[in-house]
């Protein structure tokens, strides 16, 4: 699973700058209103997911909360899927039916998008239950939030994960804040690592803002979980530059934190030391940026064409109807 | 035909589940080496292995929510809650996480999951541990439920749950596990649909609605009406979402006059969304106003006395019966 | 008497009693640093500072609990959840806990604690974040539930939750937050007791029965219906618990005629409890079923479509209304 | 709150005998179905709750699960009270209204006798909060089992705890079972004192059957969480001797066992001490023995002789009627 090549690198510079742009896009349609409820931007934070799925397997499982759309964006989920679910159209990846908190595209295994803070942690332990029970490789990992590791279904899956020696990476993208919380005012340690130590469990800090660290750091995990089938908890060190929300105006961070963060720009990075390595230049990178940017323009238009979920269709959703045979 | 136990049947429906389909998997605590708070899971582990009947902590939130997890990906887990009152902390995961993720998905994932293990009043286990939680989970669409009265009921029910794709409850009743009854062989497959309510008893004056605890008691209170001239006919529910409102309505159009007897709450429990759905859709055939005899609203005390005198029994029934007919 | 929004109201509420009584204090998510996620608390913080205002984790279950906690030995916590979809994490504390501490004591304990924040669907939140909890904590004795539709009604039933020695829910409308209404000045003390219900219109031909979010739709309704000939009287609940059964029983002994106007989903819902009550107390009283107009029996969609399709409006109860007037 | 004094030593021994012999009178009743509902007994753990209890201030908080008998009765509730509440009569210290799972002695600041696994732990939190708020300073003692340890309402309560810095004691008694699953099927590390480090708490570990050592070692972290406001965890190593309730056959241990750790019984092993420095004679033990003895006999007396709770009362305990001025 090495990810050293050239190529793999300027896909996972691409990879991020198309969640970037993707999300700048959606963030301009929500203020047109053309996109409701509520909407949480992954801006910033790039490198976490695109890093660590450049190092899975397409058939582990992936889960998150609802900051999703660069977990399916990185799963492959298309731009034009994602920004029609965004929309509520049909051709969304959930049809319409989830929006942007509830991304889901089972296909390429990224199963949600869940938005009761850190409800879905008990669920990729119960995924990667059933990976142990057919005997199959797979690993799932478990995208939450610093805020989410306060709430008692994350308690209890861990102890489980742990007990019951399950193939499951926990990854907090620790991104500062949970809405106004700075994580220091929501845990009374220094470290959210230090956490899994309450579950005796393996554990790592990575550099979340730094690509070629995520995948660095992350390959060996990967690969520790999958051969001996017991959890891990990474914090992985990271920021958002946008609002908790698009509601949310982040007033209680100085510009001058935000700044300072965005120095440490993961797309920026990984492109600045790319081209310093001479492996990309900067007309490439503008190409590739105008490509992010072009796919993402053109979700929208895509997503506008696209049909409404029939409204007949209303009591289709409630009960599975095949029964087993 | 033989006779067993609500516990054997409960037992026997697990059994023949799990060898079925080597997906069904039984989870909770004390299920496996303990055999069973209530010893419903009684020789399991030693069948199935420990790989397929899961001892947990106390996590009931935790473990609810990892089989629907594992359920998401093709397992049909069977989760035992100790009692359902202890659902109540695993509430999010059953009520959002369960129903819902059908919706959220567009389809793309249902959820075949069983929760089961006791749930209603037993015997002066005070306030917090004689929950009947059927009408909390009756509010959410995406869940089935069914309440299961008799040994075959219970049997039939629980394998049909297991095989249903959807999330579905079977709400046991602690107080009637010991007792027995008639139930088809064992080579005999038996399925009852969920959905479906069954007369337990005809009748043609009133008919008295009824489902887990409250059918012995409604069969009772029948019998001693009929010394009174009084023909009343048993209508057990068995489930209470889908509920089988043709069931209902049959029978109330033929004896225009209800008690429902439940053994929940009052509230916004299960007698007032049947009465709720009487009155809407046969409102000229009802002769009197219908009667619930449910728990009284207070919460459940611990002295025995107290206990009997707030839940439904059969002489309170009866009472309503009488109201309802006018004597 | 001047105009305030809804959210003015509840800010008001809150300063007032706490300045009232040093033994009131505010703690949930971003009630203090952030002045709430709806900014109800604005203000608070700088106020009373934070030992009195204070921030939590996400971590709902335990303030809920420690809120009991600290009300079982003389403090007066209010509780916001973020929304009442959140209570769902919290669902043991709220209903085994709260409810049940004075009875399991004998008497010796009481919980004066108000848990408040929106409830029911706002728009387009999708199926985990648009829950109306209503009907489930109605099912509790030792609960009280208010469901305030104006800012007048907002402030005292805040006001008067807080003083309660029970457990409260103040069950807020995230779309209800800048509406705008008359409230009595500042300087005038503002109560409305639980239990009471208001008429907020008077009519003859029938009663629309509403709370929180489906005041202003029956209100709409009523309107449209006048200019068709029907006289729709508008009783608002304003509390679910205890129920004003005297002033629901008073109307439709009146107009004979009853539609339930109800933010949550149907099964077990508040519709279904009222229209229990009525048909057991006035049977005689009715010309024509109860029709209720709920949420659709579906999980919530997030598409807007969809989701005007599942929720109750003012269309909807016109409809509803000529349905059991016969036209 | 030197607990070295002879008469102190001697009242914890009685206060032991007391909880032993009301607590085996309880099962014989329990047997003879005078008692109702579960029914749990506290034998073999006496040492945790005598020797804590000497060391708080009689305002101190305490609450405790539902294996709540030994805690009423060592805060001072009468052998009577406490009977007659398994009985459930009016007489009981929850008028009959708890039972064996439930019981409360307010004036004596014992909260309860909570059913629901960990769902006290918020509750003795909340508590800790309002002395701290109100500048008491007091301790609040939270008794838990092992088993409650992987409840998320426990994870919640203790970050809180820590977070908040409040003057709050948990006291895990690790009697090495909940119901029939041995501690090392419950959670994945070696020692459950290890699960502190998580929220960064302090903790100790203590040899809950012996009540010196209990004593000892309790005294300093009394005295620290009264200064300091901090809370700790402590591990109480101990080991009930009957079955989880009176239900429970308890044939997931051995006899040998069971035998095993009765010779670290707590009552023989203070009785020995004392007598081998002088401080006690088998004489004066028999007799306190006896007293211990006929307390619990006459409190099935006073139990069978008191009156039921009033059936018109039943509507009194539903919501405190009486409304702040
Ligand atoms: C149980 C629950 N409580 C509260 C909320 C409201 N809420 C949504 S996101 C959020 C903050 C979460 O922060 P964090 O876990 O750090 O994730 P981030 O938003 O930073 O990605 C809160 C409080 C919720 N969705 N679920
Ligand atoms: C939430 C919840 N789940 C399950 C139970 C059933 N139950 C009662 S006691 C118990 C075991 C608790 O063991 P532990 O915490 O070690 O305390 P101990 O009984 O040993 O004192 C269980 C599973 C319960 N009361 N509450
Ligand atoms: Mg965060
Ligand atoms: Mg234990």
């Amino acid at each position: 699973m090495g990810k050293e090549a050239k190529n793999d690198e300027i896909d996972i510079l691409f990879q991020m700058l198309l969640i970037r742009r993707f999300e700048e896009r959606a963030s301009q349609q929500y203020q047109q209103q053309k996109i409701g409820g509520f909407c949480h931007l992954y801006i910033g934070q790039e490198a976490v997911v695109s890093g660590t799925v450049a190092v899975l397997r397409p058939d582990d499982y992936i889960i998150t909360a609802y900051r999703d759309h660069g977990h399916a964006l990185a799963r492959g989920t298309s731009a034009d899927a994602c920004m029609a679910e965004l929309f509520g159209k049909a051709t969304g990846c959930s049809k319409g039916l989830g929006g942007s908190m509830h991304f889901f595209d089972v296909k390429n295994h990224m199963y949600g998008g869940h938005a009761i803070v850190a409800s879905h942690v008990p669920l990729a332990t119960g995924m990667a239950l059933a990976s142990k029970y057919k005997d199959e490789d797979r690993v799932t990992v478990c995208y939450l939030g610093d805020g989410a590791i306060n709430q008692g279904s994350f308690h209890e899956a861990l102890n489980m994960a742990g007990l019951f020696e399950l193939p499951v990476i926990y990854i907090v993208e620790n991104n500062q804040f949970a809405m106004g919380t700075h994580v220091k005012r929501s845990i009374p340690m220094d470290k959210i690592v230090d956490r899994a130590k309450g579950y005796g469990m393996k554990s790592a800090v990575i550099d979340g803002m730094d690509v070629r660290a995520v995948i660095k750091d992350f390959t060996p995990i990967v690969e520790d979980v999958r051969k001996n089938k017991q959890p891990w908890f990474i914090e992985a060190e990271t920021y958002r530059y946008r609002g908790h929300s698009m509601s949310d105006p982040a007033t209680y961070r100085t510009r001058e934190e935000l700044e300072k963060r965005k120095e440490q720009d993961p797309i920026s990075k990984l492109q600045s030391d790319l081209i310093k390595e001479g492996k990309l230049t900067q007309e490439k990178f503008d190409e590739m940026d105008k490509k992010a940017k072009k796919i993402s323009l053109d979700s929208v238009a895509f997503a506008e064409a696209s049909p409404q979920p029939p409204l007949d269709e209303l009591y289709n959703y409630t009960y599975y109807a095949e029964e087993t045979k | 035909m033989r006779e067993i136990t609500y516990r054997q049947a409960l037992n026997e429906a697990l059994f023949e589940e799990m060898e079925r389909d080597k997906n069904v998997f039984l989870i909770g605590e004390e299920v496996a080496e303990y055999n069973g708070a209530y010893k419903v899971s009684q020789g399991l582990l030693d069948k199935f292995g420990p790989k397929r009947v899961i001892d947990t902590p106390i996590s009931e939130n935790g473990f609810a929510g990892m089989s629907i997890g594992a359920a998401m990906v093709g397992l049909r887990p069977v989760v035992e809650f100790m009692t359902f009152s202890f659902s109540l902390v695993a509430f999010d995961q059953i009520v959002n996480n369960a129903p819902n993720m059908i919706t959220m998905s567009g389809g793309q994932l249902h959820v075949p999951v069983t929760f089961r293990g006791p749930n209603g009043p037993a015997h002066t286990l005070g306030a917090t541990h004689s929950h009947a939680t059927e009408s909390l989970f009756a509010n959410f669409p995406g869940l089935k439920i069914c309440t299961p009265a008799t040994p075959r009921d219970a049997k039939g029910l629980l394998k049909t749950a297991i095989r249903d794709n959807n999330p579905v409850l079977v709400l046991e009743c602690e107080l009637l596990y010991s007792v027995k009854g008639l139930v088809e062989d064992e080579g005999e497959e038996l399925l009852i649909p969920l959905g479906s309510a069954e007369v337990k008893r005809e009748g043609s004056d009133v008919t008295i609605i009824c489902y887990a605890q409250t059918v012995p008691m409604a069969l009772n209170a029948a019998e001693e009406l009929s010394g009174m001239g009084i023909n009343a006919e048993v209508l057990d529910l068995r489930s209470i979402r889908p509920l089988d409102l043709d069931a209902i309505l049959a029978s109330v159009s033929k004896t225009h006059r209800v008690v429902v007897a439940e053994q929940d709450r009052p509230v916004c429990g299960i007698g007032s969304e049947i009465t709720y759905q009487i009155q809407h859709h046969i409102f000229d055939e009802l002769d009197a106003p219908i009667l619930r005899v449910a728990q009284e609203d207070v919460p459940m005390p611990y002295n025995e006395l107290l206990e009997i005198a707030v839940l439904p029994n059969s002489e309170k029934i009866v009472n309503a019966v009488k109201r309802v007919c006018n004597l």
